[in-house]
């Protein structure tokens, strides 16, 4: 499946881009860094934004890539719809933009690939049918949410409980803002440093086993290793909580982060989660080398929404 | 301001750099050898390894000795403060052999904790349970007689070197006697009362627990801690648990009094004191 | 009377001992160089303390007022007095049956074990000075304070005694109605005593290092020891105020002096400075005699229902006082 | 100088002075004015301290059961003398002269216990004179 994708990929890629940013196309590391004790160097400061949808949008259907004149098409008019500053479309659409769009920063670029979505497994750039285990659960979660919105602070999403922040992994996928990541690396480890919500991600590499399956975590249990180039991580031991678009607790989540230059990564990860999804699915996402730096992010330090919201609900009631 | 602002980022990276760079360093308990280590000899002249010291285990076995994931703790008033810390477990395969009885007996344990745990109550914790408490215990040897002195609850256990004295009665810290195998101490330890908990997650034993407790030093400041669990009115067979403990290097270290008895006596006995009108 | 025999079997040994020594042993330091050849060291060329040691004895801690102006007694005397002691202080003795003195000897005498000899010196009170052998008098703060202590009742568990609610026995060392055992451990740079009630190991760092600082109040203060000649000398600091000897306040600096005085002797005296609470220094003398007994667990909170039953039978019969339910 | 004789009246009150307290004040947890004597089983005995406890089943005049619980001194001391856990089996009869717990439940203290010939416990020897110990006083 993967050795599918990654002919049809690198066909489009010739194609329409000299240097493909896809893993394992990158000539195999020459002239990229290495660490004083050799392994590929991955650190710096890097950014995932980008306005390339996770999934194919319908009106696409059927087209993978786009040309450079769509591609900048697509800019154009994301600039304009996503505008936050915009205020039409009724009251809970508006309410819904929340703010101005300078607060925004879900960057203004389709991925170098042009492709139509982050998606790139299935080829229908799709994240593949939940089963119907799954789907019970997502209907669970829905009914409660009816019953209960905001009876309490469970109630709540983790992301407005400054618990994970939905897209920061793992995986990692591109959010509203603070779309930012540090890598470090030391001898038998990499760390990833996450903005949201400030989450040092320490990823042993000497091969020692995951953690007792009986320790659930919200971002997992990482073990990573080098694949020639390529730093493969798997990620098991997540909590019931955690949900990757309807993944459960025992998803074995895969991520590979190629440098391809010296401002990216290629980053993909494939999320095998039998138990929710149909078939296993991967994304590809680079990761861009930006300034910096990470800024703290203290989320229930003055997560002064959790109160109003609760507040508003209570005051509904009456 | 632009200018502060990155200056004070700056240094939080570059502790996390630090912090990166430290974990790299960190032996692993594996890669002690016992085999190349040859531990200073006790000032008795006996040729024995000297044990002598404050130690303290680094984990969270007192919670839970199998894997655990952090979770909130019983006090909704502490919240963070003493919600329950993660751990990957101390016992070999993660797993307690329990009897069928013994594992439902566990689980009421552990839901029934704040009521059931003897640490609680500040009674004495037991062996092995005193060794990884989150306190210092130290070690005062000689050759015939090796104190064991611990913070908690000021207990305390003797352990009778080469001897075959039985104890006259069932205790809680048990009836130890000691025996040198090359470098380590092995440590036979019975007459419990049963009265005991391995952890706070409800793990327990019966009044036939035999416990078998081997501390071999690897390097100058850690002790690497083995202990074999033995209890057939319990578990279907013997399981172990191991971890490293740590000498406590401060210049000034010192075991202080931890006398819980006067934080329980509210609890234990409130019930009992004297209305005021 | 057989389970007396098995007491003291050094005891005559002591008592020659005591008999030759008598003029010196008790004060501190002039036994000394007398006995240095005889002196057990450990490897390390620290004298050696170690060993079970029992300070059970019938000397009263003060001197009786019948005795007044007699230091010692004579060998018949002592002798006298120790058999009386078999029957006045034996507790299965019923006189008074049904009286709170009947209820308060407890149980029968085989669970004591409070020494059937006077101390080997024969000195009449285990006070040595003030030569008077009493405690001297208290200053008009600890008269205050020891009022308050005895007006206390049984409301709760704070009224009680530190023994009985299983806290601790506290410091000095004084003997006992049993369990009067402790054990002595040495390594180079501490000694270590192991108190059998209730079960605390008291380690002494003798290394010179200063005292804790002074927010950190222990039951058993902050101990520092050293050797004078063959002495060891410790000094204890920093108690808390919840725990009092003889109605001493948080500022009582305690010295001990440990010396060995022969193999199965080891001299034990202690003094009490607290010019608050006491109008003079003082000290007592008690000889600790090796045995070869084990020291066995004492775990009392673990098993204090008398803590419980003492509360709830004040609670009950308070309702009754107030005309409520009868006691069941 | 003191005469002898004066001396020797001295030391009987001496004698009479030594405190004798114990762990903690019984005078304060059972009632002189609920004197007991009961004929018991022996059940189980807790050998705890700071007391130990000796659990008893008491048969009424009408047929039913009591269950006292006596409490006794340290058991440290006994040890001492050889006395263990199996020196005071279960089923041994015993009997407990003593007082009532001031709260009004079925607890004693073990004044004088003794077995139903009058012979004290744990008295004399390592043995116990209980039924079954071998070196129990022939009876």
């Amino acid at each position: 499946m993967m050795h599918r994708f990654a002919r049809t990929t690198m066909i489009v890629a010739g194609v329409l881009l000299a240097g493909s940013t896809l893993a394992g196309q990158a000539p195999a590391g020459r002239g990229l860094a290495r660490t004083p004790w050799g392994d590929p160097d991955l650190q710096g400061l890097w950014t995932n934004a980008t306005i390339t949808p996770f999934e194919r949008p319908a009106s696409l259907s059927g087209k993978e890539v786009l040309t450079e004149r769509e591609a900048a098409e697509y800019e154009k008019e994301a600039l304009e719809t996503r505008n936050a500053d915009n205020r039409g479309g009724g009251t809970d659409a508006d309410l819904g933009r929340a703010y101005n769009q300078f607060w925004y920063d879900r960057g203004t670029k389709v991925v170098g690939t042009r492709r139509t979505s982050l998606v790139v497994d299935p080829p229908d750039g799709r994240v593949p049918p939940l089963t119907p285990d799954a789907q019970q659960r997502a209907a669970a979660r829905a009914e409660a949410r009816r019953r209960s919105p905001a009876d309490g602070p469970e109630d709540r999403s983790l992301a407005e409980r400054c618990i994970l922040w939905p897209t920061a992994g793992p995986p990692m996928i591109p959010g509203g803002y603070n779309n930012n990541y540090q890598i470090l690396q030391a001898p038998g480890y990499v760390v990833i440093l996450t903005e949201m919500i400030h989450d040092a991600r320490i990823i042993p590499l000497d091969g020692r086993p995951h953690a007792p399956s009986g320790i659930r975590q919200w971002m997992g249990d990482s073990r990573g290793r080098w694949d020639g180039h390529t730093l493969v991580v798997t990620t098991t031991n997540f909590t019931d909580k955690t949900n990757i678009r309807g993944s459960g607790p025992n998803m074995r989540l895969v991520e590979r982060f190629t440098r391809v230059d010296a401002d990216t990564i290629d980053y993909q990860f494939t999320v095998d989660d039998p138990a929710s999804f149909t078939r296993s699915w991967t994304a590809a996402i680079p990761m861009t080398k930006t300034e910096g730096p990470i800024f703290e992010y203290a989320c229930h330090e003055g997560n002064y929404g959790m109160t109003n919201l609760l507040r508003g609900a209570r005051a509904q009631e009456k | 301001m632009r200018t502060r602002i990155r200056g004070a980022i700056v240094a939080c990276g570059a502790a996390v750099g630090l912090a990166v760079a430290s974990l790299a360093v960190l032996p692993t308990a594996s890669g002690q050898s016992s085999a190349t280590y040859k531990a200073p000899r006790s000032a008795f002249k006996d040729g024995k390894p000297d044990l002598n010291g404050i130690w303290q285990a680094n984990n969270t076995a007192n919670w839970d000795i199998q894997g655990h994931a952090a979770r909130q703790g019983p006090i909704l008033e502490l919240g963070a403060a003493f919600s329950v810390p993660a751990g990957l477990g101390v016992v070999e395969g993660d797993d307690i052999p329990y009897q069928p009885w013994a594992a439902a007996k566990k689980k009421e344990n552990a839901a029934n904790w704040l009521k059931l745990d003897p640490e609680i109550k500040c009674y004495m914790p037991g062996v092995p349970r005193a060794t990884y408490m989150p306190f210092p215990f130290q070690i005062v040897q000689t050759p015939t007689h090796i104190l064991m002195a611990y913070e908690f609850a000021s207990a305390s256990r003797t352990i009778y070197m080469n001897s075959k004295d039985e104890s006259p009665a069932d205790t809680w810290m048990g009836w130890s006697r000691g025996r040198w195998e090359g470098d380590t101490l092995v440590v036979d330890v019975n007459a419990f009362n049963g009265e005991t908990w391995f952890d706070r997650a409800g793990n327990f034993h019966s009044d036939a627990l035999h416990v078998v407790e081997r501390y071999t030093p690897v390097s100058r400041d850690v002790l690497q801690y083995d202990v074999t669990i033995e209890d057939p009115k319990v578990f279907t067979r013997p399981w172990k648990m191991s971890m490293p403990l740590y000498r406590r290097v401060e210049k000034n270290a010192q075991l202080l009094e931890y006398k819980c008895v006067e934080f329980v006596e509210e609890l234990m006995y409130g019930h009992l004191r004297k209305k005021t009108k | 009377m057989a389970i007396y025999e098995k007491k003291p079997s050094n005891f005559s040994a002591a008592f020659a001992f005591a008999i030759v020594a008598l003029a010196t042993a008790t004060v501190s330091g002039q036994a000394r160089n007398t006995h240095d050849r005889a002196q057990p060291r450990t490897p390390w060329g620290d004298p050696d303390v170690q060993g079970v040691w029992s300070i059970a004895t019938i000397t009263p801690f003060e001197r009786p007022s019948a005795l007044a102006g007699k230091e010692v007694l004579t060998e018949l005397e002592a002798a006298e007095l120790e058999k009386t002691n078999l029957t006045t202080n034996n507790q299965d003795r019923r006189d008074g049956a049904g009286t709170d003195a009947d209820v308060a000897r407890a149980y029968n005498d085989f669970w004591w074990d409070r020494g059937t000899k006077v101390v080997p010196t024969r000195q009449t009170s285990l006070v040595v000075d003030p030569p008077d052998g009493r405690v001297p008098a208290l200053t008009p703060e600890g008269q205050k304070r020891a009022a308050d202590r005895a007006a206390r009742g049984y409301d709760s568990w704070e009224d009680r005694s530190l023994w009985e609610r299983c806290i601790t026995r506290g410091l000095p060392m004084i003997p006992g109605p049993y369990n009067n055992n402790y054990q002595i451990l040495q390594t180079p740079g501490y000694v270590v005593i192991l108190h059998e009630m209730i079960h605390d190991a008291r380690i002494i760092p003798l290394d010179g290092r200063p005292h804790v600082g002074q927010n950190i109040r222990q039951w058993f203060g902050d101990s520092r020891g050293r050797w004078e000649g063959n002495t060891l000398v410790v000094d204890t600091k920093n108690f808390t105020d919840k725990v009092s000897f003889r109605g001493s306040t948080k500022n009582l600096h305690l010295i001990e002096r440990f010396t060995r005085i022969d193999r199965d002797t080891v001299n034990y005296e202690f003094t009490i400075d607290d010019p608050a609470t006491f109008t003079k220094k003082w000290t007592a003398a008690i000889p600790m005699t090796n045995t070869d007994e084990l020291i066995y667990e004492y775990a009392c909170h673990e098993g204090n229902y008398g803590m419980v039953n003492l509360l709830s039978g004040a609670r009950v019969q308070e309702k009754a006082a107030e005309g409520g339910d009868p006691a069941p | 100088m003191r005469t002898l004789i004066s001396v020797l009246a001295a030391l009987s009150v001496v004698g009479a002075t030594v405190p004798v307290r114990a762990h903690h004040a019984f005078a304060a947890e059972f009632d002189a004015k609920k004197p007991i004597k009961l004929e018991g089983t022996v059940t189980r005995v807790e050998w705890i301290n700071p007391h130990a406890w000796l659990h008893i089943d008491v048969k009424r005049s009408d047929g039913t059961i009591e269950k006292w619980m006596i409490e006794g001194g340290t058991p440290n001391t006994l040890f001492r003398r050889g006395v263990n856990k199996n020196s005071l089996p279960v089923g041994t009869v015993i009997i407990v002269d003593g007082y009532q717990a001031k709260d009004g439940t079925l607890k004693g203290n073990g004044r004088d216990i003794t077995f139903p010939d009058g012979r004290k416990l744990f008295i004399g020897s390592t043995g116990t004179g209980a039924p079954g110990d071998p070196q129990a006083p022939p009876k």
